[in-house]
């Protein structure tokens, strides 16, 4: 019969104790951001998607080496370029990556070995459409250049 | 308490738990045999998101199979990192330099306190608690928000490379970990108060979901699964990895196998966690995060080799099978819920569909591990 | 004669609206209070605070195909939602919100307001047998057995309260309940029955029965999502499901407001009669303490796990219906010495 | 008497007929030797270098025995799993055991069977949790466990007619 008791008290006050933890919590400021009113800043090693970096002039640092397709996991970068007359490296013409089978490891950029690649800080990617993410990054660079 | 029930086979009926349903987290599938609301058998569906990691591993140079140990247990994806990064040192036989050691120890560990607190939010959440789910995000959050700072991801982590690191940690990190075990070691207390002691959660959790030692052996369960059925084991400990041996923890074990001694194992573990992560800052110690000397090309040399790791789930095994070219012969994961669930089947026999769900929340389920 | 089922009509209709409006905002105390519970702000977008929320989910529900599943008995599904929310309606008649404000103070007031909850009971096993599901099956059994479990000490705590009070109409329990704080049923000094200790007890089980009564956390298991899917109501789309949200938080104010009138002093101003205030004169502090009651529901089931089915019974069997059988008795023994 | 010599020795009573293999423990000769070369018996394995400690060869009818020496001696079934040496003909299956305890000892037991007539007896009487590895191990090498009680695919579909891990499968 005292353990009947002891019991029902028991309960009870663990009871009141869990009321009490969420009754504290209920006055407080919320920790959530109301989305797309307020985002977070996203912090210099995200890992976006990759894109080109540009010198000075606005070029990209690429060489065409092809390191960085090879280290692909998924083969997602496809890259092609041309050596101008009377140049020592060839230029870039072509960078497209395909989004949607980057798994974003970053073995592309590890890989890089002249400074041509880094994440950006993109992470607001949505579509209905999936061309949208097989992106050009020379484009890119150059939209970001004006 | 359920008393024990003679079953009628002849009055069953088959309730189809899953692949969508609240309680399986992802797509598992149960055929429960049911006799009322008691379970006369049942029988574990698996394969749901089944992506044959270990073909991928086939075709993949070594570097390039790293992003698949993310994939596999998004919940502590960093102690997948490990093994397989372990493996591969192993095959090869690459130094890691200490400090890199000493931060792939604070952020499995930090990974490992995340991957309870999902536990824990969701496990409530099955029991029919929605509240502490969304304390134990607000709290893993800042875990994920400390990790994202160093290795850039949230989740899916590839931040190990053989022999080291991607990138050093910094003084932002450093301090960041410190003001978070001090405001996490509150909020265990906190979840104490809330879960823990709640008369509700250990009525249906005490004696129910019993798991033995004989039945661990012959599954083969691991983790908090193992431990909270009285046995001592944990690869940390038993099996001393990386810089383990260094840091003064305890490993919790509980003797009862029911639910609320695995809930209880992984409370605790999660304090020992903090522990550790402690002892790790204080003896960081200062150096480079990759190795002077690394292959250039990873061949390990023909031969098969294992490594094996303490995920937050338990047991996490890689047998690699080398011919000494740049792809694995074969790659097997062996995945610790896989062994976990199967006891499921066995013992659930005869308890209510309630209880037989509380029972599968205390497995500590991550479905694509199991269905790799 | 005619006054009367003019008045009846009229309370029906008004009591729709008010059922109708207070289930739409309860929704959105719940969820803003779900919110604030959880660190997080609640519904934000629709107007301020999110305010504009429930009619803009009121026209989702109403816009929404409703699905009627394959080889269903259509007549009983049909019919199991609009028994969900026709008891809580015809309930509200007899509720004196004040001394003037009741549409028909009908003298075994308690009586039938338990008369139509059991009726609520039943909408769940039609809804559940309807459906030809097996979860809802099993949802719609749990229900009903915890309904005539949870119905007993529900019962035999009113008869309590009755007995002190010597009426079944809802108004005259509330009369004799005047006069300031210290004259509710709730505190153990009582001058009809003298010094009777189980009375706060009392007000306890009737609110845990309440609780249970209208299927809410920790006693959902009805609907226990992560269990049943969502129990019953998993085949319902559209306004069937609408219509037993409505029934759910219909239930829920009925519940507070048998709560509050039994133990509570319902329209009763806590000290003396503040009625020169416009808020505090009788309707006011009624729906003061039916949304304080109504709090404490949305505390309690954003706070606590779930019961199991046999927790839930072993609770009632073990602890309420002996406690209230023995106040039961007590108070009758009490009554019988003053 | 550890546990490592405990095992070996529990288990060299299975090799009794047999001459006591050479000790192979060099790692680099044993990379160099292909694995077709090695007979069966027990390896002691430096544990740094491989991450196991015994590695056990033999033949599939002395499996069960093998396996029921294992389990009294308290070791816990950690995989199943299967290698297909498509240039020597064969599949391997490969156990996996270790312990609970603190004598770490890792043992491994591999036994080979013919590609074109995949046999080997099933352990689920004694390991009961074997019977997913077995099941998975089935999906996608082929291998058939002889007594098992529900083979049919785990992972794979289950009208799934194709062994995906076969050296030989093309998708």
């Amino acid at each position: 019969m005292g353990g009947y008791f002891t019991e029902l008290f028991t309960g009870a006050k663990s009871l009141l104790d869990g009321m009490w933890v969420t009754l504290k919590e209920f006055p407080r400021r919320p920790v959530t951001l109301n989305y797309p009113h307020e985002s977070v800043k996203m912090y210099p090693r995200f890992r976006g998607h990759i894109e080109l970096i540009g010198n000075q002039e606005g070029k990209s640092n690429c060489i065409v080496c092809s390191m960085c397709q090879r280290a692909c996991p998924s083969g997602c970068i496809s890259l092609a370029g041309v050596k101008p007359e009377g140049e020592k490296k060839k230029v870039l013409t072509k960078y497209i990556l395909d989004f949607t089978t980057c798994s974003l490891c970053g073995s592309c950029v590890e890989s890089c070995n002249f400074n041509a690649l880094r994440f950006s800080n993109e992470y607001n990617l949505a579509s209905t459409r999936k061309e949208d993410f097989i992106m050009d990054l020379l484009k890119r660079l150059e939209e970001q250049n004006q | 308490m359920t008393e024990p029930i003679t079953l009628q086979q002849d009055e069953t009926f088959v309730l189809n738990v899953g692949p969508q349903h609240p309680a399986t987290h992802g797509v598992l599938r149960v055929k429960m045999t049911m006799d009322g609301e008691y379970i006369y058998n049942a029988e574990t569906v698996l394969g749901y998101i089944h992506r044959m990691h270990e073909k991928m591993a086939e075709n993949r140079t070594y570097p390039q199979y790293m992003p698949n140990m993310g994939r596999l247990d998004y919940l502590s994806a960093m102690s997948f990192n490990h093994g397989y990064a372990l493996v591969v040192e192993r095959a090869c036989n690459i130094e890691v330099p200490e400090r890199a050691e000493y931060i792939r120890v604070i952020t499995v560990e930090l990974n490992r306190i995340a991957s309870h607190l999902v536990w824990l939010g969701a496990y409530v959440l099955d029991l029919g608690g929605f509240t502490p789910l969304m304390y134990c995000f607000d709290d893993r959050e800042q875990i994920l928000d400390l990790l994202e700072a160093v290795t850039g991801s949230r989740l899916t982590y590839c931040y190990f490379r053989f022999g080291g690191l991607y990138n050093d940690i910094d003084d932002d990190f450093i301090t960041g970990t410190r003001a978070f075990i001090t405001h996490f070691r509150k909020e265990l207390k906190m979840y104490a108060k809330l879960v823990t002691g709640n008369v509700i959660l250990m009525k249906r959790l005490k004696g129910h979901g019993p798991v033995d030692q004989n039945m661990c052996q012959r599954y083969g369960a691991t983790g908090p699964v193992a431990r909270g059925s009285g046995i001592n084991y944990d690869v940390r400990r038993n099996e001393p990895y990386s810089v383990y041996p260094d840091f003064d923890f305890e490993v919790p074990v509980f003797t009862e196998g029911d639910s609320y001694a695995r809930y209880l194992v992984r409370m605790e573990e999660m304090e020992q966690s903090l522990r550790i992560i402690e002892q790790a800052l204080d003896k960081l110690p200062d150096g480079p995060i990759n190795p002077k000397k690394k292959p250039k090309l990873i061949k390990p040399p023909p031969g098969d080799y294992f490594a094996a790791v303490e995920t937050a789930r338990g047991n996490f095994g890689i047998r690699m099978v080398s011919d000494g070219g740049k792809n694995a012969y074969r790659m097997k994961l062996r995945s610790p819920t896989y062994s976990n669930m199967h006891l499921f089947d066995e013992a659930c026999r005869g308890m209510l569909i309630a209880d037989a769900l509380a029972f599968m929340g205390s497995l500590d389920l991550v479905i694509p591990e199991m269905d790799r | 004669m005619s006054l009367t089922l003019f008045n009846v009509v009229l309370a029906v209709i008004i009591a729709i609206s008010f059922v109708g409006l207070n289930a739409a905002y309860l929704v959105w105390c719940e969820r803003k209070g779900a919110g604030l519970f959880q660190r997080r702000p609640g519904p934000m977008e629709n107007g301020p605070w999110g305010l504009l929320q429930p009619p803009v989910d009121g026209v989702k529900l109403m816009t929404k195909q409703l699905l009627i599943p394959g080889g269903v008995d259509k007549a009983i599904f049909m019919v199991a939602p609009v028994l969900a929310m026709f008891p809580a309606l015809i309930s509200f008649v007899t509720i004196p919100f004040s001394e003037n404000i009741v549409a028909h103070p009908i003298d075994v007031g308690v009586l039938m307001i338990f008369a139509f909850a059991a009726l609520g009971g039943m909408s769940l096993l039609v809804a559940g047998w309807g459906s030809r599901n097996k979860y809802s099956m099993i949802s719609s059994v749990r229900a009903v057995s915890q309904t005539v479990a949870y119905e007993i000490p529900l019962m035999i705590t009113t008869i309590t309260v009755v007995m002190i009070s010597g009426s079944l109409n809802l108004g005259d329990i509330v009369q004799t309940q005047l006069g300031g704080f210290w004259h509710w049923n709730i505190w153990p000094l009582q001058k009809q029955v003298g010094f009777n200790l189980l009375m706060p007890f009392s007000f306890l089980i009737l609110f845990v029965c309440s609780v249970a009564e209208t299927n809410r956390a920790p006693f959902d298991l009805g609907e226990a999502e992560s269990e049943l899917v969502a129990g019953f109501h998993t085949e319902y789309s559209s306004m069937g499901f609408g219509l037993f949200f409505m029934g759910e938080y219909a239930n829920i104010v009925i519940g507070a407001c048998l709560t509050v009138i039994l133990f509570l002093g319902g329209w009763a101003c806590p000290v003396g009669d503040l009625g020169f205030f416009p808020f505090t004169h009788h309707v006011g502090w009624f729906l003061l303490k039916i949304y304080l009651i109504i709090f404490v529901f949305i505390w309690i089931r954003w706070t606590f796990p779930r019961t199991t089915i046999y927790g839930l019974l072993n609770l009632s069997w073990k602890y309420l219906i002996p406690i209230s059988l023995f106040n039961l008795l007590l108070t009758a023994g009490l009554l019988k010495v003053f | 008497m550890n546990i490592q010599d405990k095992t070996r020795e529990a288990l060299s009573t299975l090799f009794a007929d047999m001459p006591s293999p050479e000790p192979e423990t060099d790692d680099g000769e044993e990379g160099e030797e292909k694995p077709e070369i090695r007979g069966n018996g027990i390896l002691e394995q430096d544990y740094h270098a491989k991450g196991f400690h015994l590695d056990v060869q033999l033949e599939p009818n002395q499996l069960i025995e093998a396996v029921r020496i294992i389990y009294d001696l308290g070791y816990y079934l950690e995989s199943i799993t299967g290698v297909d040496w498509i240039k020597e003909e064969q599949l391997e299956v490969v156990y996996d055991f270790s312990r609970y305890d603190f004598d770490l000892c890792r043992t491994v037991v591999r036994t080979r069977i013919p590609r074109t007539e995949p046999h080997l007896p099933t352990i689920t009487p004694i390991y009961t949790g074997a019977s997913w590895h077995e099941r998975e191990t089935h999906d996608f090498f082929g291998i058939v466990f002889d007594g098992h009680p529900h083979l049919v695919p785990l992972l794979l579909p289950e009208d799934a007619d194709f062994h995906p891990l076969l050296k030989d499968f093309k998708a």
